[in-house]
């Protein structure tokens, strides 16, 4: 046997987390009511009747306007769940989808077939995608690197085929399953009543953000965080690094499952297109267009990819894209083309992600401030 | 003598860090000039800098020339190709391919390599010549470092740390090897060992907090005592192993 | 102000009717998608007599792209509903067909599914109708070409999933029920070598071999089944695709029997006519008919129903109309679309191939079981 | 205190480390030299885990510790440098240390505690950090660090866990010599107290001559002597095979 | 018997067109760390090349000479393809991995999308000789020619991978420069070059791939890489990053367990044993069959 290089993960670009590193200054100070603000103006946005045209259908408090920030918000936390594995333990799952689907086809099927109410159906379908994650995680974590992923999206790629496969009758197949609203509280139920669904998909990502930023905070956050670098040094310090990996998958994967409950119950069902290797490659796009391992790029990210995922289908059909010639208006009115060239130039223009876009704007007011004050 | 290397006014700034702020030296044509400095004062960071290999997020100003060549601007393997050859710190083997692979590598178009000399200096490379670079021990790949830079002409060798983590005899070895080398080809060492320096230095350059501290006689900073005490703080006493 | 506002569908006598379209109009299925509203523009120039307008109501048409996503069609549909759409018609897939069913019912709003096959949209509720054809109208065509069917041995050779499933269901239930002993071999959608496929199929010796296949790997499947001497070895039968794919038969082409939805020339109706003269190439192919059928169904139902869903349900219940295919009735009790299939065969080479009728059979004949309302 | 008994890790024909019996008796400070290539990381690779022997045992305080993981060892007492520096990049300097600290004083999963709040693990780490001189750097991040500086956390990492047992790998590597003697003075205050034990591998032997108790000499894996530094050094064996001649 | 015998030709000739994807793939993963999810848009593009050579180029056609030159012109686009998204797009990210596969992912969405405006979204009849639509009895197996054609191409690229690695000094480069691009400069040699090599003999074997695949699917469509790209990731893999040969091993695997358990086991099952191959291959021994051997 010769030394073998092991296949490497990608790791992300370094970056300390917020967390463990205490800021200065002023900016410091006020830095913690910022997101308290965002926060604030998301959960008075369905009372606004604010037009913006071009960048939503109708209304901020129309239903379809609501329901596509719901789910925006629900894949906000979702890549911030992901995050947590890629970003800040340097673990690259190829098969985080499985556990989003466990949670969304759980809740369904608890729901739909077997009759449960939601109150039930919802903490058991979490529960049950995080006992799956930690056990498939058991398995998975023998192995590191490129390997690591490969086997998570093997086993993914298991889940997909039962689902499509409709094992049992439970799944509905390549159709999907429509949720039994039946017995649903009246309040989640109904276009009339998208805004709750709103409202339930922004407590998730707040539970989320917060959760994974305790984490990373924690003194088990740390290890993560040399996980991350060096896993041979975290074992010679005296910590069981499989351990400690074992409990980010299970963590990330019952928040995924969580984030799956909450996303049933907004679109009203399950489908196999949540199952697909896919998903798990735009969480990586996510995570990465945001800024992995920082606090809000990943939320960023995945709310952003969601955002043009739903809306350039309106715009790939729109009519000043077929008002152009037809070799510029045929591929731009392929959603998927318009998105991948939007990757390739977040890429280009945006390395780091849009969490580095932060201090690169402070940069730019300051030195465009600065001519200002020098004239008064 | 017309010096081979002249560098001017030499700045590099990493991440938003200057490393080095306008140094400014020269490598006689002969014999062996050597950089010293504490850790981190930016010697290796220099040698990068003279052949290209500053890292994307920093960026080096100033000028420096070999002969009539203007070195920063161009790509490394030209200049590597137009004689400059470098060792670096970390040996940077391959650790996939066998050894004589990555002597293999080193051969330059156009030019016999001269694998006599490579194994008269070091025969453990050629019984080795089959085994894979990363399972040599670190002297081992050191020796392969060398020997892959020896195997051609060189205007100037870059040489960093090359007795790093040696065992004395190798220590030894790698001098002597320096020391024929440099009958031929200027080099410019980086090293801690005072006992090498003693033995190879002719001339000296010492940084300090990014700048050039003290240039001149080798031999003479080694033996004004107060003098190797102020810049490199190291009493003589220690200098013999 | 209220924390969501949705628009009230106005009474206003002279307010536009809202009508909502959401299909593929990018993805797979996008060739669907644009017969499909081909198919509808022109059928609502046909049933609105050129005026695109119900009384003095003009008909307000807003398309949505759902790019074959079941959550992006949910969105939208929640989008259209808020915007006081009353009626969403559409769905080229039959996943996006499932999901926004049961939105229709929770808002009260008329849904009228498009291209989707699956059985499963019949009966959904009492807000959802269908303007195609279902799998089991298809099956009910395939057996018409045995004769009888008692005694005889039938292979289903379907694809993995839903539409293997509903196709293997409906030859078991169609024409094992008239005495055939039917067996099924399955393979995965993504199946690219067909071999072993054949072989079962070869080795079970059928005296009829019912073909449930859709998607790329179409082709490849038809040659294997053709060397290995399946297709000269039994009569087979598959349903006719778009146009776009008859030359991928190749020389399989004119060894398999074809049922049809529809194809260019299989009926010479006045709506035929009238679609033909409208839409763009003036070619009439498989999906038009449920575009245009869908937008009669829509004039219908306004013209009837006003804003009023409850009522357009009641006006489209038992409603018998002349559509491209002919005589097309939409059963009360299922909202099932009775309507007329046919018998084809392909002829050509290279590029070209053409499609005739051989029979037609009516809606009764073709006529499903009557499912119970589910909600 | 720790033993090894026959410890052999072969690949193949060639005996990388070949049935090698070592003793290190508690408060003892142990250098190891050798050639290069002689199997001397290779030794401390099979007694801190990181390497499943071929043949062979590793006890320590009496207790077979050969099947345990790295972690397990590191728990009972047993603390390692490298001799490539293995830091973690992207954490600062303190950070570091402070998660060798955290190692040391118990892992078991806190998710839900803050860690920049515990003091104790602060100033434990700062502590470690002055012993080696690093204080200054202990916001930069430790991938960024000069390699002598890394050589000096790597160190800052070893204190931090407070091992009984530590194996320090060519400790002094590419530290500048004005430094060699304020590491000299760390290294051996580390075995000042409490019995704790040193096995170093080193090529400096005024370093090693200045802080061993005994020397052990490898050569193609094998343990060539062990004994008082005099009788080491005046070993022909020894003088042939490893120190050459001098300078 | 002949069951077995035709199970197991045309199982290999499945293998072949996995490897024939795999090889590219895994050279261009393992050699130069570009985990290319674009690979399938150079499958494509060879593909569609051929495609439109034959009814568009003169002196090309779907028989005889001018299939190959209609074939030629595929791979020529295939390889033109690769190159320039090596020289544009991937070049100035290299030690950015993360970046490459978001880049590439962009390029694979973006890509099919392109085609599939350009040529729609339906499959194609593809140009091709009509013995290739034939088959060939062997020991009474009718094996169907377009699968022996693709096994006889995959051997043939195998081999020539293989002699270009073990005994080329453009070999030699790319072997190294995936450990330490930089050394490779520091030693005087252009290793750009060499990485953009690299992109060219993937994109080149997978757009043989495509035309070949294309054959004997018998039609083209904008989807038909994706799907396969799922395989040669796990063929990859299994084989072990980087090792041509542990991809044909792997290839040969994969493609024999899909087409047994077809037939004797019930649908899907092939591909699950494939993924349950893959799990228990990564699990035993991490670095695929071969391991990640940079070298020969
Ligand atoms: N990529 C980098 N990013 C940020 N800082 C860097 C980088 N490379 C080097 N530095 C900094 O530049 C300074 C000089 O480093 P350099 O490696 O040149 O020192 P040196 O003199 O060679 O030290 P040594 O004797 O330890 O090898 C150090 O403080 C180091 O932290
Ligand atoms: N994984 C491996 N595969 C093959 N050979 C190996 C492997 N690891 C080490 N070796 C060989 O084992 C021998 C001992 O290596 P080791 O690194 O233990 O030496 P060392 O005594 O620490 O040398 P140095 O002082 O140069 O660091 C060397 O000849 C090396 O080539
Ligand atoms: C030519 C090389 C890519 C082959 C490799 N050495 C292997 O074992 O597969
Ligand atoms: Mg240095
Ligand atoms: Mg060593």
């Amino acid at each position: 046997m010769t030394e073998v290089k092991s296949p490497e993960v990608p790791a992300p670009p370094a970056a300390v987390p917020d967390e463990l590193t205490p800021g200065d200054g002023r900016l410091h100070r006020i830095r913690p009511f910022l997101p308290l603000a965002v926060l604030a103006v998301a959960l008075i946005l369905p009372y606004s009747t604010l037009h913006l045209p071009g960048i939503f259908e109708g209304a901020l408090n129309s239903p379809g306007t609501l329901q596509l920030l719901a789910v925006c918000l629900v894949f906000g936390g979702l890549a911030a769940g992901y995050d947590l594995l890629f970003g800040r333990t340097g673990m690259l799952s190829f098969g985080h989808a499985l556990y989003f689907a466990a949670g969304v086809y759980g809740t369904d099927i608890l729901i739909t077939r077997a009759g449960l109410p939601l109150w039930q159906a919802a903490p058991l379908a979490i529960v049950g995608g995080a006992i799956l994650a930690g056990l498939l995680g058991a398995v998975a974590l023998r192995t590191v690197g490129i390997a690591f992923a490969m086997v998570t999206l093997a086993f993914a790629q298991v889940g997909a085929i039962l689902v499509a496969r409709d094992f049992g009758g439970l799944t509905g197949g390549e159709e999907g399953l429509p949720l039994d609203v039946t017995g649903l509280p009246d309040a989640l139920v109904g276009v009339t009543n998208t805004v709750n669904l709103y409202w339930l998909a922004l407590a998730y990502l707040v539970v989320v953000v917060f959760v994974v930023h305790r984490v990373s905070g924690s003194p088990t956050g740390r290890v993560l965080a040399g996980l991350r670098d060096d896993e041979r040094r975290i074992g010679v310090l005296g910590l069981d690094p499989y351990r400690f990996k074992l409990v980010a998958f299970t963590l990330a994967g019952g928040l995924a499952a969580a984030g799956g409950a909450v996303y049933c119950l907004i679109v009203g069902g399950a489908s196999p297109h949540i199952t697909s290797s896919e998903l798990t490659l735009s969480l990586l796009v996510m995570v990465v267009l945001g800024g992995p391992g920082t606090r809000w790029g990943p939320v960023l990210g995945g709310i952003l990819y969601m955002y043009l995922d739903h809306r350039l289908v309106s715009f790939g059909s729109s009519d000043a894209v077929d008002a152009l010639p037809a070799f510029l208006s045929r591929p731009l009115s392929q959603p998927l083309f318009v998105l991948g060239t939007v990757f390739i130039l977040a890429v280009y223009f945006f390395p780091g992600g849009l969490a580095s876009l932060a201090p690169r704007l402070s940069l730019l007011r300051n030195s465009l401030r600065l001519p200002t004050r020098r004239e008064r | 003598m017309e010096p081979i290397l002249r560098v001017a006014d030499l700045s590099v700034r990493i991440a938003g860090l200057h490393i080095l702020q306008g140094v400014s030296f020269s490598v006689a044509p002969t014999g062996v000039t050597v950089l010293l400095g504490r850790n981190g004062v930016g010697k290796t960071t220099t040698l990068r800098a003279v052949v290209g290999l500053t890292p994307r997020n920093g960026e080096a100003r100033g000028t420096v020339q070999m002969g009539e060549q203007t070195l920063l601007s161009q790509q490394t393997h030209r200049l590597v190709r137009g004689g400059l050859g470098y060792v670096p710190e970390d040996r940077c083997v391959f650790a996939g391919l066998t050894v004589a692979e990555n002597l293999r590598l080193a051969e330059r178009r156009g030019t016999t390599p001269a694998y006599d000399r490579v194994f008269a200096l070091f025969p453990e490379l050629d019984r080795r010549a089959r085994q894979r670079a990363g399972s040599l021990s670190g002297g081992q790949q050191q020796m392969l470092s060398i020997g892959r830079v020896l195997l051609n002409d060189n205007r100037l060798l870059l040489v960093d740390e090359p007795t790093k983590g040696l065992a004395p005899k190798v220590v030894t070895e790698v001098a002597e090897v320096l020391e024929r080398v440099a009958e031929s080809v200027p080099v410019l060492l980086v090293e801690q060992n005072l006992a090498v320096v003693r033995r190879l230095a002719r001339d000296a350059v010492v940084l300090a907090a990014g700048k050039v501290a003290w240039t001149g006689d080798a031999q003479e900073l080694l033996r004004e005592t107060a003098l190797t005490r102020s810049l490199l703080g190291v009493g003589s006493a220690e200098v013999q192993h | 102000g209220s924390p969501q506002d949705t628009a009230s569908g106005g009474g206003d006598s002279a307010a536009p009717v809202k009508v909502g379209l959401v299909y593929s109009q990018s993805g797979a299925l996008a060739s669907y998608g644009k017969q499909y509203i081909e198919g509808f523009r022109a059928g609502l120039d046909f049933a609105t007599g050129g005026t695109n307008k119900v009384g003095d109501r003009a008909i307000e048409i807003t398309e949505v792209d759902d790019a074959g996503d079941p959550a992006k069609a949910v969105s939208a549909a929640k989008d259209l509903i808020g915007k006081g759409n009353k009626i969403i018609a559409g769905s080229t897939a039959s996943g996006v067909a499932l999901q926004v069913a049961p939105i229709a019912a929770q808002n009260k709003v008329l849904f009228i599914s498009g291209p989707a096959a699956t059985d499963a949209v019949t009966g959904a509720n009492k807000y959802t109708f269908r303007s195609g054809r279902q799998s089991y109208q298809d099956v009910v065509t395939a057996r018409s070409f045995i004769g009888d069917p008692a005694g005889k041995k039938v292979v289903v050779f379907a694809q993995d999933g839903a539409f293997g499933d509903a196709n293997e269901a409906a030859v078991k239930a169609v024409i094992g029920g008239a005495g055939a002993e039917v067996s099924a071999v399955r393979a995965p959608a993504s199946a690219t070598e067909f071999t072993p496929f054949a072989s079962q199929i070869k080795s079970a010796k059928p005296d009829l071999l019912f073909v449930a296949w859709a998607g790329t790997t179409a082709p490849a499947m038809w040659q294997t089944l053709d060397q290995q001497g399946v297709l000269t070895s039994t009569t087979v039968v598959t349903g006719l695709d778009i146009r776009a794919s008859w030359p991928t038969f190749g020389a399989a082409g004119s060894k398999i029997s074809f049922l049809s939805h529809y194809f260019d020339g299989a009926s010479d109706t006045e709506a035929a006519k009238a679609a033909k003269a409208k839409i763009p190439g003036g070619t009439l192919d498989l999906f038009h008919p449920d575009g245009f059928a869908a937008a009669q169904m829509v004039v219908r139902a306004a013209q009837e129903g006003g804003d009023d869903v409850d009522k357009m349900v009641t006006a489209l219940e038992g409603w018998s109309f002349e559509g491209v295919k002919g005589t097309m009735t939409i059963r009360a009790e299922d909202h099932a679309l009775l309507q007329p299939m046919y018998q084809a065969s392909l002829t050509g080479s290279g590029d070209t191939f053409t499609a005739a009728a051989q029979k037609a059979l009516t809606g009764d004949e073709t006529a499903p079981p009557v499912q119970a309302m589910k909600g | 205190m720790l033993a090894t008994r026959g410890l052999t890790w072969r690949i193949g024909e060639v005996a990388i480390v070949d049935s090698v019996d070592l003793d290190l008796a508690p408060g003892e400070f142990l250098g190891v030299i050798g050639p290069n290539g002689a199997g001397k990381t290779s030794l401390f690779n099979l007694i801190t885990g990181l390497r499943r022997p071929t043949e062979g045992r590793v006890t320590l305080d009496g207790r077979d510790i050969s099947a345990l993981p790295p972690y397990q060892r590191a728990r009972l007492g047993l603390g390692r440098t490298f001799q490539a520096s293995s830091v973690f990049g992207s954490l600062s300097v303190r950070e570091n240390v402070r998660l060798a600290v955290q190692a040391h004083r118990g892992g078991s999963m806190k998710l839900w505690r803050r860690a920049a709040a515990d003091r104790e693990v602060a100033a434990a780490a700062d502590a470690a950090l002055h012993r080696v001189g690093l204080a200054h750097r202990g916001d930069a991040l430790a991938g960024t660090l000069a390699h002598g500086e890394k050589r000096k956390l790597e160190i800052a990492l070893l204190l931090a866990g407070e091992p009984r047992v530590m194996l320090l790998d060519e400790p002094m590597a590419g530290v500048s010599a004005e430094d060699v003697p304020e590491l000299v003075q760390v290294i051996r205050s580390l075995t000042g107290d409490s019995g704790r034990a040193v096995l170093m591998v080193e090529h400096h032997m005024d370093v090693i001559l200045e802080l061993a108790d005994r020397i052990a000499v490898m050569h193609h894996g094998a343990l060539l002597a062990c004994d008082t530094p005099e009788t080491v050094m005046a070993n022909p064996t020894v003088q042939e095979a490893y120190l050459g001649e001098s300078l | 018997m002949d069951t077995v015998i035709l199970l197991t030709l045309t199982g290999l000739g499945l293998a072949a067109l996995y490897f024939l994807v795999a090889s590219g793939l895994s050279l261009v993963f393992g050699l130069a760390d570009v985990l290319n999810f674009a690979h399938g848009l150079f499958l494509g593009v060879g593909a569609y090349g051929t495609w439109w050579a034959a009814g568009n180029l003169p002196g090309a056609g779907s028989d005889g000479f001018g299939f190959v030159v209609a074939v030629a012109f595929g791979v020529a686009a295939g390889t033109l393809v690769a190159v320039l998204v090596e020289l544009v797009l991937i070049r100035p990210l290299y030690s950015r991995t993360i970046e490459q596969v978001l880049v590439t992912v962009g390029l694979s969405l973006a890509g099919v999308a392109l085609l599939q405006a350009t040529w729609g979204a339906d499959a194609r009849p593809f140009p091709r000789p009509e013995w290739t639509r034939q088959v060939t009895s062997i020991l009474g197996a009718q094996v169907p020619n377009g699968g022996l054609l693709l096994i006889v191409a995959a051997s043939l690229v195998l081999g020539a991978i293989l002699a270009f690695l073990r005994w080329t000094r453009y070999g030699l480069i790319i072997r190294a420069g995936v450990e330490n691009r930089e050394m490779v400069t520091a030693l005087g040699i252009d290793v750009r070059k060499a990485f953009t090599l690299v992109f060219a003999i993937g994109g080149a074997a997978a757009a043989l791939a495509g035309a070949l695949g294309s054959v004997y699917f018998g039609t083209v469509s904008p989807q038909q890489g994706g799907s396969l790209l799922i395989f040669a990731f796990i063929v990859v893999v299994i084989g072990g990053m980087g090792s041509v040969v542990g991809s044909a091993y792997a290839a040969v695997a994969v493609g024999l367990l899909q087409q047994f358990v077809n037939y004797y086991g019930t649908s899907g099952l092939g591909d699950i044993c494939v993924v349950a191959l893959l799990a228990v291959v990564l699990l035993l021994r991490p670095q695929g069959i071969a391991g990640k051997v940079a070298t020969a």
